[in-house]
């Protein structure tokens, strides 16, 4: 897959960037009225709402689980989120990634609360720029909290990745499409766990410690940053109702 | 396209409805705020945010080459489509359009194609061979009422923003060069719900859920009406019907206005 | 989509019609022997078959209503029923004039009588040459009361439109084809109102009200055929039962 | 296809039976009334209305054109398509064919693809490349027994008396000629089911419903047996098997003449 | 269908065999960990693996009969089971036969014990060639005794063909293919009775009458293999238990 | 994939763990007995049969030839496909693939297309309209844990025993005559679960209904990474991650051991 592509000029990458270095962030929060909680997500390229329903009544019923709630995760590209449009509806990609999000969300809920319900996260890409499952469990994750969903800690998502031999963060387009390896992850802060990590490319041992090291740098980064999103949109609001 | 609410909140609207108030506050001929935003997803040729109240929706634009239907072989090919996504209403679920998000589909399609606000016949390359192909995606991102006025404005506004890669004479992409879409007109629907003999325009989702009736009426820039549809319950008399033309066509100039402006500043 | 045709030779329409003339209709009570009420319609080149089935309890069972019953209705064209084979099973504009269909119906039933039921219509195209949908739902009302459904009034539904600037009654194949608009309309006619009312094309407000007129017109003459069909109907078991 | 009927009615239906009696007075060999109406749906390029007692069926054949299957190039194709419509019965649904409709189209297909009485061979417009297309759709309307019959007899006479556009060599169509379908036998079906030990001919719904067990043969005119299916409960030995063969050539014969006389009527 | 084939050559078939002959067959008993009951056979160049489940509570429970449980059969055939790959998924050919199977199975299981429940047959072909059915149905048989599934008798099951005139047993897939009829039967030994019984092609009545008698013989040795597979299974597992 | 086990088992599992054995007496980086047959399907172009344990899978291979898609129109088309038949386990359904499925066979699809393991540029015929097109079908046939892993292994397997019939200058097949695929490497997916701190290979269907957390570790012979998958449920630190690499790349080498020899008896 690698091309002829030059990665790296005078020590900075294609976009300018150091190695270490994230793309900007923006995240606002509860932008949707109907949900239970909301967010938006401007990640580099990257442009995704997220939309949290519950806890309600698991539905169909076999779902639902005597001692807990049950998490869905949909995540969806409108079909003009990319160049060549996509076949709208559900894709195999889109529900691999709804798998994986799940898995890196629920570590970190309390859902031992509220039995027979289910919680639901839609994730919505409007512009896809590399990295959208990791910027939509980072969204996700900030939605969740708005929605009130108990929860251990919030849990931030960031890519770490090889290129020309070199581990660098949160690849953008051009590294994601031929780099040499993409090691999306998404981190339990607190307990200091991955509970996202998925891995397609060519790593050696040391590489892939490396790897693991930044990405956790940029998890923190990003958690600052859902963080501040949280706290500005309460401090409006009390502010709002005082 | 119904939420439960109680008989007590039918009341209370319709009691305040007969002094002349909607619930909300609004004339019975305002509009919520209406946002329009265009260019929002970038990868599309054309697209355009737009939100009325708490309405929110995103129609893309995308253009492909194919070939044209056999039975219109001098027009390029046309195709709209709506998700109304679990995202936008607890209501909605996920999995293959339903019969509301396939009329949603099919009534913005027709309010364009046979508006004739796109000239089909300029999207032909070589005739019953290769024509440029236009899908419209609706993504429905938050339901509060009235979605065939924000999918409607926010199809026309799309198209009108699409910038579609330039060719030349033998149909190759010009790299680097953009054409617009060849825009005719500006068709814009109106939608109005009756509850007990009221007439209200731009229905919120709690008036549409103590709505007797709805219609539709797309009118265009010269006055004309190019598409009707009333909605799935209730029916209208000839007097209410006429009545809610004529207030169509103003409601219609105020938007297409406001989407001018639009268009102005993005040039 | 207007074509060079001529619409109108000596005052006469197409097919020789005057402007404000009905193409020829036929309705038939009680043609199958499964359904709870049926009727069979062939009006100008259309071959409609029409099916009731209820009240019955309604199927899956959260489409249930506590206070009345709900109307199913499905229209469906026979792959046959058109020139160029249609794919078999439901399209999107099935499901559309399905909706419509059960729009224009609906106000003129008494279905608080029944509730958690549902009363399901068919309609069943054999086949197709124009006005499908005002011939289904003016079968479709005679099915119902033959299937003894409670209702207010029975629903006639006739199109008026444009062609060659000129406002007319009941479009032929060629004028729906090719001429300027098409406004198919359903009417209560004790409560005098328009419960179907489509229209795609290009009305200013005067033709508007003219074929609203005219349409009006239209359906109350296919009122007077569905009386009759009933009316002949029952005097014919009338006599047969003596 | 099943429907429910008591034991009550089961033991009732069985010991008239034994008097030699069938439920509806008919001997054990009686078909139901039979209607078949050629040409009902004029759009399609052949049809046939069926009703055997209350059942009714349609069957519509369509042609268009297109590529052979890669290991049959000198053959036509040939396709059939049943829907048990919810029109029909109060147990059909809507959606996806089920196991019942597709059983049934598959039979009615293999009836009469396997006994050759189309000569799939002269569909052939250029070998591997172009050949005829049918299509055979069968709509049940009305469904009170015996649906193998009603619908193997439908797609015979609709294929019968089908007309197609006419071709010149090249392939296109020649304005306002039509031929008819390559025909060269005409089979038909017989289905009859075993109550209690006894063996009967054209089975209403009632007795379907209590049925042991059911078969269906189909026969041409030179006496052969092109078709047999035993149904989806019960069993039979071998005697009955041969016997309801013997009857199955009777009664073949006799619908055959019926559909000759309707075939010469057409001409 | 017809091709120029000699299919007889000094009085034996294509494949060597006897008219009268069938190919060779090996049944294996208990084959899966998971499954309640299963086989697996091996017949001329087919490949085939049959599980069953239950009786559990019937899926969806609409299904449930209030009077015996219901027999669900499936037949899927492998994509890699035939030269040119199979579309994934069912077809239109395997749910037509696993209609067949179940009428094949159904008659000699004796399902009234198990009110609600259902019996579940799921047939894999992972290698065809002609006769899956038959071969399907034998396995399933098998594979329903190992489950404990209460049964009068075993359902063996054999097509009879003609080819060039002749009645012979077992077809091969020349045969199949290009010869004049072909009769798959399912026989209920002790009732003397066929449970399956299909016909496509080209057969007198003597000619028939001839195939069920050949057919007829070739389920008894196939009956034969079945009880000597269940055999050697139970003495074997005696064996180790002691 | 998922089973219900009582907390009881859960318990007793995990006391076991802590005096460091398994249930089934296995140490913590053992296998369960591991089959490998391969050819079993002769009608595919490959196939491998892989029971490890009780677990059975089969996975096919077939080649066909077709257009390359547009992005790569250098290389051939490979698509794996994964059923979770009914077969396998009481909690299987019929029906399209579901979320399972379609990981598995997503997650093997990247195990084989990023290591590099077949040299799809050698598949191309002529660049940009015809390529070699590769299926691979993945059949669960019992279901007892470790599904990734079966499945990994049939897959790479069946592909390095696959003969594709070869093929001349202008792409026609030379009747007979057989090529191997190009096949550059033995990627080998190995998963571990942990449960209660302990860290074990090769997951016992009841160790899965137990586990904290799963995870794929996929190696090459040149000891590289090639990828790596999480489960769906749980979190791992870091240095697990890095021990359970180095453990992969022990456990990957003796399947590549096995595997090797399987390949040199086929030849």
């Amino acid at each position: 897959m690698e091309k002829d592509i030059k990665f790296f000029i005078d020590g900075k990458r294609i976009d300018g960037r150091a190695k270490d270095e994230l793309r900007p962030i923006k995240i606002e929060v509860g932008v949707l009225k109907r949900a239970d909680g909301s967010s938006y997500i401007e990640w580099g390229g990257n442009k995704i709402f997220c939309a949290v329903y519950g806890p309600r009544e698991a539905y169909p019923r076999f779902l639902q689980k005597s001692d807990r709630a049950i998490l869905k995760c949909r995540y969806n590209m409108a079909s003009f989120a990319v160049e060549e449009r996509k076949r709208p509806g559900p894709s195999r990609r889109g529900v691999e990634i709804g798998k994986v999000t799940q898995g890196a969300l629920e570590p970190a809920l309390i859902l031992e609360n509220f039995p027979k319900c289910m919680v639901e996260v839609n994730i919505e890409v409007i512009q896809a720029s590399a990295g959208t499952r990791c910027a939509g469990i980072t969204a996700a994750s900030v939605a969740l909290a708005n929605a009130g969903i108990p929860m251990k800690e919030l849990v931030p998502a960031c890519a770490a990745g090889k290129v020309d031999d070199q581990i660098v963060l949160d690849l953008c387009k051009e590294e994601d499409n031929y780099g040499q390896a993409d090691l999306p992850l998404a981190l339990l802060p607190r307990k200091n766990e991955f509970s996202l990590l998925q891995m397609d490319g060519d790593l050696s041992e040391e590489q892939l410690e490396e790897a693991l090291d930044l990405g956790r740098k940029g998890c923190l980064e990003v958690f600052e940053i859902q963080k501040q999103a949280l706290k500005k949109k309460y401090i409006t609001e009390d502010v709002l109702n005082e | 396209m119904s939420s439960v609410l109680s008989d007590i909140k039918k009341d209370y609207i319709i009691s305040l409805l007969k002094t002349g108030k909607r619930e909300d506050g609004r004339g019975f001929d305002d509009t919520r705020n209406i946002k329009i935003e265009l260019g929002i997803a970038s990868k599309a040729n054309g697209s355009c945010f737009v939100q009325i109240g708490d309405t929110k929706v995103i129609a893309g634009v995308q253009c492909e080459m194919g070939e044209p239907f056999p039975d219109t072989p001098n027009q390029g090919v046309f195709t709209t489509n709506a998700e109304l996504i679990p995202m936008a209403s607890p209501d909605f679920e996920a999995g293959p359009p339903r019969e509301d998000a396939i009329e949603l589909a099919r009534i913005v399609d027709r309010g364009i194609r046979e508006s004739g606000a796109v000239d089909f016949q300029k999207l032909v390359i070589k005739e019953g061979e290769l024509v440029r192909v236009l899908f419209v995606d609706l993504h429905i991102m938050d339901y509060n009422g009235n979605l065939f006025d924000a999918c409607g404005i926010a199809a026309i506004a799309a198209l009108h923003s699409t910038k579609m890669p330039a060719l030349d004479e033998e149909g190759n992409k010009i790299e680097g060069e953009f054409v617009s879409l060849p825009m005719k007109k500006i068709p814009i629907p109106c939608t109005y719900v009756k509850i007990a003999d009221s007439i209200l325009y731009d229905p919120s989702i709690e008036e549409e859920a103590v709505m007797d009736s709805r219609i539709t009426v797309t009118t265009e820039d010269s006055g004309k009406i190019s598409a009707m549809q009333k909605g799935d319950v209730g029916s209208f008399k000839k007097e209410e019907i006429l009545d809610i033309v004529r207030r169509s066509k103003i409601k219609g100039d105020e938007i297409r206005s406001l989407l001018n402006e639009k268009f102005s500043e993005m040039r």
